[in-house]
């Protein structure tokens, strides 16, 4: 049977679909469950210096093709963070997701997260709906690469950079956050929705993220960009709900998948369907190990293959 | 989001109001719905009744409780869902035990289903939806029973072969505490905890990774006894730790 | 029963429904078909200079939240158009997009374009998948805003600027845009997709761009910030393919809407239906006329229903 | 994008092939499909057979036919539809008009339906899929009756209720040309242009706002009458107008 083991940097994971941020992974039951449940790994819902409450309800929105949400960047604030998660079991395997509206501030929430022995961060460059962090720092180049130097000058962690999509050029992007040791894309695009009988906004903050099914043709591109111009290891995330689609994913560069939305749909048992999907499409389709399939439609491979 | 108009709003005592809705909804009793309030929130509200059309029971606790219950028949109301699961059939004796507006989602059992209802409130002013052979509880003695619901029920623990509880955490908690856990009823009880999706995704009404809102609300005692959280703390709106200070809320 | 006409700029129209650049408008034919069919006015398929057959086949690829496309621009440059449609019946309803790489390049067209009659253009800033021109035009702001001024300068066209969502900052690009007399929002994402099993690209350029259904949530959000900082004209496009997701643009400040990928799921009858929809809707919810429901939702008029 | 594997490839005669591939579509006579060569293009070929497993019956054409041609019994096929409309189904006596490789489209209507059929084909080599009462026109004279399939037909006309037409537009301007219109059969044609879409989105196929790959490809005979562009004018790959010089292609 092939191997779908992948490696992230220095990452090795056992199978390469990870709890993407934000979903059913605020509580430290909840990310336990996930991975108890076949995640290769699960990031953090993202975590502020301060206590959020975030936006007040409705935070999500079911659209046909997707979700809607602004759930506000709600989070216990770093210290209440450190207090819950001192003595969890999975450091390894769980990625901490951080964001800031500083440099120093994004500095010192990682100093504190590998103060209590995680070895890896998720910077959330990409929120699209919270002012003056997320996406509004992550479209700054000067300040996204000093965010990542500082932090791989200051701790010893892996340091995972999350892009937004919502910018004209990501590969600029991408070249600024280049010291970080991988690429997570995409987070979800700005976007908002209608309710036509009152007349009014489905998101109590007008504008949100889309993410799901819908958004999965621009996490696609965004990805091959990014693996064509720079060959880093990318973990691809926006769409994903079946096995199928984590392989196009594969097929243009990613090494590892994130998925969110699709647990909406499948629930916890994603995580295995997805797995066992890929380990089926392997072995059917003559590949060893999952390695193989990397990339194989992107620059000299793919001019290889036509 | 889905849209129907209100037809009929009836004021159950000073600040609980029953909202009927021109819907036809596929739902079983102990499942909820989320409502919205136009340009405000969206909170959870159970089912109390669970035929076509549908209604829902609640106390006027904040800003949206308090909107819903000014509008007026005809008006537009918004609502998704329904979302979790429901209460198993019963057969053989059965108990129902509410505390406060946990009475919404039991009385959707009780349209379907016999049983002895033991129904616990502050004062005689907070009770609602109440029937003839209702067995009360308040904690001034205002009605029925002085004291809580609990008090009152347990002794008769025995006689049921189900028993169906829906109530404040602190409440279900102080049964746990004292429910003999080898007792021959199955006993379900209806979770209450913040939400905010409502169809388990944001994690906000998790406890020991299991959510109330998708893997619930309805849990069989053993689940609830295994979640070491339970009683214990809860989340406030920015996930942080909460603990329950006393059994009331 | 309640008015659907509608005012772009100086143009006015029977009702809002418009048939999209690039959706059965390469032939006269096919133009004159959906005017017949209940559109308020047609876009024809972008023109260049040149006589361009566009990418190979596979030019379009449905997939389940809505379409991928790279036609590649094919168009029989402008002086076989002007040969076609000198004697065209339906000059006033029929705006004509036109594409270049140069500024010159847009005057020329829109010269030609009025030589024969013609008193609307559109300018395609925003095809995602051609080398040199639509969104690599697009982005460059000096040049948009050259283009417009200069075809306004020299022509007496009515000028509607088409502008591409793929950019960081579209408030900055409208302003760069805003002596046209209209916005059309939006053109397409830059997307792609790619089939597992032969590991290949969907489409034959790669690269293409993404309509339908899963872009509605962006196309509403581009025009809720465009209108509340521009209050200008705006034709809002993108994903529409029910009365419904009409009224939703109407409501963020869309004067009149488009339709391009929804004709692949509903056809001609499309026109029609949207516009009843949009007439039962209006009466049924107490509005006398289409423009009383125009931006509700956005700015002064949404904090006064608040 | 549907994917299958192909089940049985023949040759049919130096330049045509069958193609068997393992899918199960509903379709019905007169139907396409969009065929793709994987990094290649995409083209239309009508069903030739369209129950299951379908067939494909095609000239090797250019650079996708000849990559297809040469695929292997158990390769991958990969095509999308059915598209199009169907040919009506006839009744009385009944008449097949095919020119070239328009016999694949008018052959599913053979597997179903009885009828007379007239064959044209520039020589006895591009001749294919024959069945022994087949009537044979070969611009050579080298099968069957010299001239074209048209010449061959036309006499016969008044013989059918329903005649069904398949072939180059040129040869089909000439039947309209020459015709009785006033004729008691009813006529129905397939005509074919370029067609980059399939799916009646890109425009590519029009005739007078008429989509031959949406509206059609079957049309009855007064329809195509009412087409002024029709046998006079196609359009390239970039929509542009180009005449017919003359009546073959
Ligand atoms: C699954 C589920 C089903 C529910 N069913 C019902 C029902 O059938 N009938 C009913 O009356 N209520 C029900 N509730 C509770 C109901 O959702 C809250 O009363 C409501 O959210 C209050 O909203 P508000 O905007 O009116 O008040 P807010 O302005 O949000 O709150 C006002 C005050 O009430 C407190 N409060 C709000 N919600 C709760 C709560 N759930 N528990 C305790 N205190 C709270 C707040 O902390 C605050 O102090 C249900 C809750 C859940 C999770
Ligand atoms: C609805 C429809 C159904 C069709 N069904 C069949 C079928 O059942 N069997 C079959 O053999 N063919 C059929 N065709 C024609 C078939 O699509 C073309 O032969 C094919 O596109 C050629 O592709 P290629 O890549 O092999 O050749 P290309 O490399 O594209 O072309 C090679 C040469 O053939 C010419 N050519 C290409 N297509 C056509 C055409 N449609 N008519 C005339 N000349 C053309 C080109 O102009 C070029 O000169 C059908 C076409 C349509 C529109
Ligand atoms: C409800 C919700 C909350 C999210 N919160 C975060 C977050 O806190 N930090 C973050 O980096 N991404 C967040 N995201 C984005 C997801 O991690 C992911 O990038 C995006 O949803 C696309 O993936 P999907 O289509 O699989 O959901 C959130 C997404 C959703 C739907
Ligand atoms: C097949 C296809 C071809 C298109 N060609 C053009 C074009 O030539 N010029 C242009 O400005 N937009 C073009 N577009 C974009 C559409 O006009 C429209 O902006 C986009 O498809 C979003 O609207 P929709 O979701 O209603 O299709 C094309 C879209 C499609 C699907
Ligand atoms: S309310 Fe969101 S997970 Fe339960
Ligand atoms: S082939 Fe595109 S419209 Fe017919």
């Amino acid at each position: 049977m092939a191997s779908i083991s992948t490696k992230i940097g220095r990452f090795s994971l056992e199978n390469p679909v990870i709890l993407a941020s934000g979903i059913l992974d605020e509580t430290s039951g909840s990310i336990l469950r996930s991975l108890k449940s076949g995640a290769g790994a699960a990031v953090t819902k993202s975590i502020g210096t301060e206590e959020r409450k975030g936006y007040q309800t409705p935070v999500i929105s079911e659209i046909g093709t997707g979700l809607l949400n602004a759930v506000g960047l709600s989070n216990p604030g770093i210290d209440n963070f450190v207090e819950e998660y001192r003595n969890f079991p999975e450091k390894k395997r769980t990625i901490v997701s951080i964001f800031g509206g500083k440099v120093e501030e994004f500095v010192s929430l990682a100093r504190k997260v590998e103060g209590i022995g995680f070895d890896k961060v998720e910077l959330n460059l990409s929120c699209p709906h919270v002012k003056g962090v997320g996406s509004e720092v992550g479209q700054d180049l000067g300040m996204v690469e000093e965010i990542i130097s500082e932090i791989s000058g200051k701790t010893n962690l892996q340091i995972w950079a999350k892009l937004t999509p919502n910018v004209t050029d990501l590969i600029s992007l991408a070249k600024a956050s280049e010291k970080a040791d991988a690429y997570v894309l995409i987070n979800t695009l700005r976007a908002t929705g209608v309710e036509i009988y009152s007349r009014k906004f489905v998101l109590s903050n007008t504008v949100g993220g889309y993410s799901g099914p819908g958004v999965k043709p621009v996490a696609l591109r965004a990805v091959y960009d990014v693996y064509k111009e720079t060959g880093k290891d990318i973990i691809g995330v926006g769409g994903i709900t079946t096995w199928q689609d984590a392989i196009e994913f594969f097929l243009l560069g990613a090494k590892a998948i994130q998925v969110g939305t699709a647990i909406l749909y499948e629930d916890y048992p994603i995580f295995n369907k997805i797995n066992s999907g890929i380990r089926d499409y392997l072995d059917k389709e003559g590949f060893s190990k999952l390695d193989d399939l990397v990339g194989v439609m992107v620059g000299d491979a793919a001019f290889k293959n036509h | 989001m889905l849209h129907s108009r209100i037809i009929e709003l009836n004021k159950e005592n000073k600040d609980v109001f029953t909202l009927k809705f021109d819907s036809t909804i596929a739902a079983m009793p102990g499942q909820f719905i989320m409502i919205w309030a136009p340009g405000g929130k969206e909170i959870p509200m159970s089912l109390s009744d669970t035929s076509n059309p549908p209604t829902i029971t609640f106390r006027t606790f904040g800003e949206t409780t308090k909107t819903i219950a000014k509008l007026k028949v005809g008006d537009r109301f918004f609502y998704r869902g329904p979302y979790g699961n429901s209460y198993p059939v019963p057969t053989g004796r059965v108990a129902y035990v509410a505390g406060g507006t946990g009475l919404a989602s039991i009385n959707a059992m009780l349209l379907k289903y016999r049983g002895d209802v033991y129904v616990g409130a502050r004062t005689k002013e907070d009770l609602f939806l109440l029937r003839n052979d209702f067995k009360i509880a308040t904690d001034d003695g205002s009605a029925g029973f002085k004291g809580t619901v609990i008090d009152l029920f347990l002794p008769h623990v025995n006689e049921y072969d189900y028993i169906f509880v829906c109530g404040p955490e602190p409440m279900v908690k102080t049964m746990l505490d004292r429910i003999d856990r080898k007792i021959k009823a199955k006993v379900y009880i209806s979770l209450e905890r913040l939400m905010k999706c409502g169809v388990g995704i944001c994690d906000s009404c998790s406890i020991n990774g299991v959510r109330v809102c998708k893997d619930g609300t309805v849990f069989s005692m053993e689940e609830v006894l295994s979640l070491s959280e339970f009683g214990v703390y809860k989340r406030n709106e920015a996930g942080k730790i909460e603990f329950f200070v006393n059994g009331k809320r």
